[in-house]
């Protein structure tokens, strides 16, 4: 993790904004992603995580206003499709996978419509060898695991190598051995390029893959740092437990 | 407590979607006049618990019982109308009625409509605003004004036990002391709470006993006196990370459907 | 899905070994006009299923398209006295264009507004056939469509031989194209978009497209298909876009099974069967044929097509004696209640 | 062209009245259960074949011939629910299932009036023939009956379900099933009164039909598109919708067919519908907020 030696800003939010009729899901978040990095980002229920993530890669809406800049292209109005295509990637909460494609094609779906018709088989393959699925290739989408699902679900957001992968809770529902499985997977990609930013409420998970983190509450960014300044600071445990609990 | 305060009483609960067996076997008992809290990360099934137990939600194995009386066979209607009223999570109501109407709405069930007017003067007592909204339509309230409609609904229903998931979820640290307050209020009257929440400030000024749920299980249980280190809480909030010492505090654990 | 290639290449061959054998099989006229009619109606049906059951999308737009072919074949061929090829390939593109223009109001519609607008669809086609009789011979339709032709040969001499040619060629040929279809990216992208819009999305699938071309290559299909109806039954009418074509089709479809791309061409079959059978009670017949579906649809969820997948799971479960434990000795003691 | 607007309207206001009556049964189905009743028209036919029954054959008073009818079909209605709908509503697929089933379900109709009253023409004699003067225009008091009973029992139903319990009820089931049923709402029952409320109206709207024009068994695809129609134009959710596009609907057929011929009505119906499905899908199908 040298994510602080390569200052390359990927990915730059600039007062990110969703509203959805008088209620605010996220207001003025502004935040820098830079290449090589993992940037975590935590946050009681309700803080707009996901609202976040959906404003940024454009499913199932675009932001409402404010800017996003990714590999120097404004994507604010782009939408989804191209946004995955230009190799800013996402994956959702639970184990979405479509259920009744193989693995295989899962991916392979993936690799055809974001890196193109060619080789998308040897793409996808690639993909569900790196996440550790080339086993399970065969199997229906609604047959594998839970783990399984999650790993295929970034498996198809990894065809073609993009320079962001956007994971959404992964960790959710997994035990501590499939826990660790998935960090490990996180840490082996990001050491082959990848960057990541990760919601998750599992801080430990955070605290091991992530240089940086952000804590969002009720809609804004409340702290950015390390994860260890983050989850010691009074204000994060504030919003986490009540004040009462310091 | 002595089983004859015994209100709500779950025994080796299971639940879950399809294959996906979210909760594992969970056993709690609510009495007379108390209130529980659950507590544990998100995803880890409280509101499928929740919901399987009022009826919303498949329930796959255990028993769940209301004043000695079985219930995990009856229909949500059924089981509200016996006693056991459920205010689900992020919950939006009915939009396109008034507040008036649907506190109306929620009054209307055999065992509410004799005190219909008493819970009425009740709730709009203790939820001021509602008196001022009464005539607007649900859906162009503010997320505070229309949980604390939900709360008045579940009131208006006349329970004897509420549940009441993620009650302060999105809420001003004001408004959620307004709703703890009321909360306290109606416990006094001898209801009985299950609360699940974020907040725990809330939750432990809130409740008598606690019980954390890791995994689909019940991995630690406590009185709010006995309150858990920082460090424990932490845990429970986002889960796994001091999972040793919780997981091997688990006293009801019945491996069900791994 | 495409694990087993040699046996998929098997299964082609089947389906035209079937196609070849038909003619011989059913020789008497009477006969060949069923198995005609029937193998038009799995056309339709399975044609169908792309948009409905594959796509998930509630188009009941396809009869219309289909009778759209249907008229496109009788004006070619009568007003404009093309020959039959020309007039066929005709009827396809008026199909496929018909399909495509189908899909406009379509765009940014969802569920069950779609099963509105598509089926208000095929009134309109009903009533601007009606409003148009120099171009469509009104309510009295177009009779005297001649015989199609290949080659100088009539496909209706030996009591219809060709046809019966013809039409289970172009059963096999669909079937196989639905396959290659669904096996490929673009079928699968159409079931990503049924079960999952939000990820499909995010994994570079573009909705208005790719459902723009399963409208257009359904509404090709459908064109073909009314067009063949047309050149076979000699008469292009309005009935082409009554209700009761859209009832039939959907019908086949869900006593079929809308899983399988073989499913729709099962419930054809049947169905055009068991019509057959019941012509002689008269009235009876649509009751008794509408009390079957619904039966069907609520007793028999999936079809034929599942059940019998479902059996041939059982079977191989029992030859292989795989040991697998039953995954349904869960059973819920109470599922959420819907009533 | 002025010249022929009082005949115009006058017919609007006949076939709006009629396609209020049609669509309202169909409106409040879609509005709590999110589904197109296709059997609606063929309810519609069997309505009108028990009015002719009764009045006709039995020598029933009219009105009392329309009120029996009118009981029994909401009984039809309520069984139509229990056997067909409920089964199907509750599936993953659901929706479909239960458009299908009504399609079905209206050939099945077909065929059952076919095999009881036969294929002939039947109408229905008018309460009375008497007319009266517009403007040089013959006016029959029976449009003005429609029209009274249009508004009366539409406006009526708009009364119920927006002031009464049962139409709260209605309301919450069709906006948040899970809370309604925490309200101690059965949501079977909701919906077995939502299907025979809307068979009942559905028979008040034979009635004017049936006097109007000829019943065969066949008939009901055509009441059936209307009422398919007035949703899109006036909007899905809401009865007032219903009655605006009831309305609109009928000016418009009826202006077609004075200044530019009969067969193109339904066709400028369609066109238009078209467009404004192009214009404003979202629009038309938009709940109130």
């Amino acid at each position: 993790m040298t994510a602080t030696t390569n200052q390359h800003v990927l990915l730059s939010v600039r007062q990110a904004c969703r509203t959805f009729g008088s209620y605010r899901a996220v207001h003025d978040v502004t935040f820098d992603l830079t290449e090589g990095e993992v940037l975590g980002i935590a946050g009681p229920n309700g803080a707009g995580k996901s609202t976040l993530f959906n404003l940024i890669t454009g499913v199932p809406f675009n932001a409402s206003g404010g800017r996003i800049v990714y590999a120097g292209r404004h994507i604010e109005r782009l939408p989804a499709h191209k946004i995955a295509r230009l190799g800013l990637r996402r994956t959702f909460q639970a184990d979405q996978v479509f259920p009744e494609l193989t693995a295989l094609e899962n991916v392979r779906l993936a690799a055809h419509y974001l890196n193109g018709r060619r080789n998308s088989r040897s793409t996808a393959l690639q993909a569900l060898e790196r996440v550790g699925l080339l086993h399970s290739a065969h199997l229906r989408g609604g047959d594998l695991s839970v783990l399984a699902r999650k790993k295929l679900m970034i498996a198809g957001a990894l065809v073609g190598d993009p320079k962001v992968l956007m994971l959404d809770e992964p960790a959710g529902g997994l035990d501590n051995d499939d826990q660790d499985d998935l960090a490990t997977l996180v840490e082996t990609l990001n050491a082959d390029g990848t960057t990541f930013v990760i919601i998750e409420h599992v801080l430990h998970l955070l605290r091991r893959v992530a240089n940086r983190m952000i804590v969002m509450v009720a809609g804004e960014v409340l702290v950015v740092g390390s994860p260890d300044d983050v989850l010691s600071d009074p204000r994060v445990i504030d919003a986490y437990l009540g004040e009462s609990n310091r | 407590m002595s089983a004859d305060t015994v209100r709500l009483s779950v025994t080796n609960v299971t639940a879950g979607y399809g294959k996906l067996q979210v909760v594992n076997g969970i056993s709690l008992s609510v009495g007379r006049g108390e209130a529980l809290a659950l507590l544990g990360p998100n995803g880890h099934g409280k509101t499928t618990l929740l919901r399987a137990i009022t009826g919303l939600g498949p329930l796959t194995g255990g028993t769940v019982e209301l004043d000695g009386e079985r219930i995990d066979r009856l229909g949500t209607p059924a089981i509200v109308e016996r006693g056991l009223m459920h205010v689900p999570q992020g919950c939006t109501l009915f939009p396109r009625l008034t507040v008036g109407e649907s506190l109306n709405l929620a009054g209307r069930l055999k065992r509410a409509r004799r005190v219909r007017s008493a819970n009425l003067e009740l709730v709009l007592g203790l939820f001021p605003k509602l008196v001022e909204r009464r005539g607007q339509p649900v859906g162009a309230m503010s997320g505070g004004e229309r949980q604390m409609l939900a709360i008045a609904m579940g009131i208006m229903a006349n329970p004897s036990v509420l549940i009441l998931d993620e009650p302060t979820l999105g809420l001003a640290p004001k408004v959620r002391h307004e709703i703890l307050r009321t909360l306290l209020d109606i416990r006094a009257t001898g209801l009985s709470l299950l609360v699940a929440d974020g907040d725990v400030d809330f939750l432990f000024g809130l409740a008598d006993t606690w019980c954390v749920v890791e995994l689909g299980r019940t991995v630690g249980r406590g009185t709010t006196e006995e309150k858990p280190t920082q460090e424990q809480m932490m845990a429970m909030f986002v889960g796994g990370a001091h999972a040793p010492t919780a997981l091997a505090a688990g006293p009801d654990e019945e491996d069900g459907h791994a | 899905m495409t694990k087993y290639v040699p046996s998929r290449l098997i299964r082609w061959a089947g389906y035209l070994a079937i196609a070849v054998v038909i003619p011989y099989v059913f020789v008497a006229p009477s006969s060949r006009l069923l198995v005609c009619t029937a193998l038009i109606y799995a056309l339709l049906a399975a044609s169908w299923n792309l948009t409905l059951g594959f796509g998930g999308i509630f188009n009941f737009a396809h009869a219309g398209m289909f009778g759209i072919g249907g008229y496109a074949m009788a004006i070619a061929t009568l007003k404009l006295q093309w020959a039959s090829i020309p007039s066929l390939a005709f009827a396809v593109l008026v199909g496929a264009v018909v399909g495509g223009l189908t899909y406009l109001p379509v765009i940014r519609m969802r569920g069950i507004y779609i099963a509105l607008i598509t089926f208000v669809f095929v009134q309109i086609s009903y009533h601007l056939v009606l409003a148009l009789p120099d171009l469509t011979g009104g309510s009295g339709g177009l009779p005297g469509v001649p015989a199609m032709t290949i080659a100088g040969q009539s496909l209706a001499q030996y009591g219809g031989l060709g046809y019966l040619w013809m039409l289970g060629a172009a059963v096999a040929v669909l079937l196989i194209v639905l396959e290659l279809i669904m096996a490929s990216p673009f079928g699968h992208s159409l079931v990503a978009l049924r079960d999952n819009e939000q990820l499909a999305r995010s994994r570079g699938v573009n909705r208005v497209r790719q459902q723009f071309i399963a409208f257009v290559i359904s509404g090709a299909m459908a064109g073909f298909t009314g067009a063949m109806y047309v050149a076979y039954f000699r008469v292009a009418d309005v009935s082409l876009f009554g209700f009761g074509l859209v009832t039939l089709g959907l019908s086949m479809i869900f006593l079929g099974g809308t899983k399988q791309i073989w499913g729709p061409v099962v419930g054809a079959v049947v169905i055009t069967l068991v019509n057959d059978r019941l012509t002689g009670l008269d009235a009876w017949s649509p009751v008794v044929f509408a009390a079957g579906t619904i039966a069907v649809l609520i007793f028999a969820p999936g079809g034929i097509s599942a059940a019998l997948t479902r059996g041939v799971a059982v079977l191989r479960g029992r030859l292989t004696n795989s040991g697998r434990p039953s995954t349904s000795s869960q059973t819920p003691q109470r599922s959420v209640e819907h009533a | 062209m002025l010249d022929g607007l009082v005949p115009v309207l006058v017919s609007t206001l006949l076939l709006g009245s009629m396609y209020s009556l049609l669509t309202a049964g169909m409106s409040l189905i879609w509005s709590t259960l999110q589904v197109f009743n296709y059997a609606h028209g063929a309810m519609l036919i069997i309505g009108g074949y028990l009015i002719w029954t009764l009045s006709s054959t039995a020598g029933l008073p009219l009105p009392l011939a329309v009120l029996l009818a009118t009981v029994a079909m909401a009984g039809l209605g309520a069984l139509v629910e229990l056997v067909v709908v409920r089964p199907l509503a509750s599936r993953p697929d659901g929706t479909l299932m239960v458009m299908v089933a009504t399609l079905a379900l209206a050939g099945l109709a077909e065929g059952a009036v076919q095999l009881i009253w036969g294929p002939e023409n039947k109408q229905v004699q008018p309460v009375t023939t008497a007319t009266f003067d517009i403007a040089g225009v013959a006016v029959r008091w029976t449009t003005v009956l429609a029209f009274l009973l249009a508004v009366g029992l539409v406006g009526g139903l708009m009364l119920v379900v927006n002031r009464t319990e049962w139409g709260a009820s209605i309301r919450a089931v069709a906006q948040n099933r899970d809370m309604a049923m925490l309200l101690g709402i059965k949501p079977g029952r909701v919906y077995l009164s939502v299907f025979a409320a809307s068979a009942a109206l559905a028979t008040v709207g034979a009635l004017v039909f049936a006097t109007t024009t000829t019943l065969t068994p066949a008939k009901g695809s055509g009441p059936l598109l209307i009422a398919f129609v007035v949703l899109v134009f006036g909007g899905t959710a809401s009865l007032m919708g219903t009655l605006v596009g009831a309305y609109a609907i009928g000016f418009i057929e009826a202006s077609t067919s004075y200044w530019i011929g009969l067969q193109w009505s339904p066709v400028a119906v369609f066109v238009l519908l078209v467009v404004v499905m192009l214009v404003r899908p979202e629009g038309l199908v938009r709940r109130g907020s």
